[in-house]
């Protein structure tokens, strides 16, 4: 299935990228794209159990992700 | 009860006006500006970037939750996304109830909320031309500095 | 850091800017305004009465205080005193700090101890043609209603 | 001494008058001038022990008073 990754601020700068698009197998979880995505160049910069929210909702590493899903991988936040 | 991501500079006088009500006898603003100094380094100003979509949605989650937590409020929150100088407000958070205090208390409980759960990131520009992005407890080098 | 009562209507942003400063980044308010409705009564306004030269020096007092405890507030607050209609703002306190946490206790403290100890007094106007002095746990009649 | 006791409120209201000029032996204390506005009429609206304000400063009723004081007999507030 197709998912895309989003990733942002430090996470974007050291990826030199803002959106990753996965091919994962049916059943793949957020951690398995969270892995997929550690493994590019820059990726090391992601923590083992980095924040992630899919479509726009914070989610568990467990989480089962489905076709289409947009995954998010987020830094510590600063807002405010 | 709105909130909103905006570009414009924000205005806590309309927000005010906005959750004004005859029943409503006090009101709590919180406002945040950019600061000439953090950390003990110089700032110019401060770029914020936001994940848009995920940022607005959980913005109006922490506001449903404190609506049923403190029964009566109304909240207005826009929080300002770009580039800041320092002085500039990058948020305003207003709420309104009869009485004061669920007021100050929702308030507090709402700025908390959007300081850990918003996706919203400091990228703080310092004096001497080097950048950082700010965390809680941490703060990164952006690449561009990393590789100068 | 400056406390007046005055009989001007009352402007949030002008005392925001007020305390603003480079050094403060966040910024607190309070805001009280009249209800239409107190203890179920429909309130047509409220006559603010002061004992203005003791008001003025207990409302100083307190912010005295509340800069000695929380280091680095800067605050301003004016309090209308007069005729009000509901809606109307009869208070405002703005506190300015660094950070958020000191800006909201010395708010929060600073509003109760107006409430508590300032020399200012409600009487308010009801639908019906009576009015009452308001008081935080009793209410009085005035004299012209107890004779009528 | 010659001492002012001003009322406020609901006080002034009951005794129908803003200001009461009070003529006290020399000693005299608070809790004597708040005696004194207590037998006028209207006086028994204020209870045994008012909050007092002696020159724009709460006060105690052991407070000893000095010649042109302004006592302040002072009702619940309700500002804000």
């Amino acid at each position: 299935m197709d998912i895309t990754v989003r990733v942002f601020a430090a996470y974007a700068d050291a990826l030199g990228r803002a959106e990753v698009p996965l091919v994962l197998p049916d059943g793949a979880t957020v951690d398995d794209a969270v892995r997929s995505v550690s493994t590019l160049p820059g990726g090391q910069v992601i923590p083992r159990s980095p924040l992630v929210a899919v479509n726009h909702t914070y989610a568990s590493a467990a989480v089962r992700l489905n076709e289409g899903d947009e995954v998010a991988l987020i830094p510590p936040v600063s807002g405010g | 009860m709105r909130a909103a991501l905006v570009t414009d500079p924000l205005d806590v006088s309309r927000l005010v006006r906005e959750v004004a009500s005859p029943e409503r006898g006090a009101t709590a603003c919180f406002i945040g500006t950019v600061r000439e100094t953090n950390d003990g380094r110089a700032v110019t100003g401060i770029d914020y970037r936001a994940y848009q979509e995920m940022a607005e949605a959980e913005l109006n989650r922490i506001l449903v939750e404190a609506v049923n937590q403190y029964d009566g409020i109304d909240v207005a929150l826009e929080h300002r996304t770009g580039q800041l100088a320092v002085g500039d407000a990058s948020i305003v958070v207003v709420v309104a109830h009869a009485h004061r205090a669920p007021a100050l208390d929702a308030l507090r409980s709402i700025v908390e909320q959007i300081k850990s759960r918003a996706t919203i990131w400091k990228l703080e520009l310092y004096e001497d031309g080097t950048r950082e992005w700010v965390s809680a407890g941490a703060q990164h080098l952006v690449s561009s500095d990393r590789d100068a």
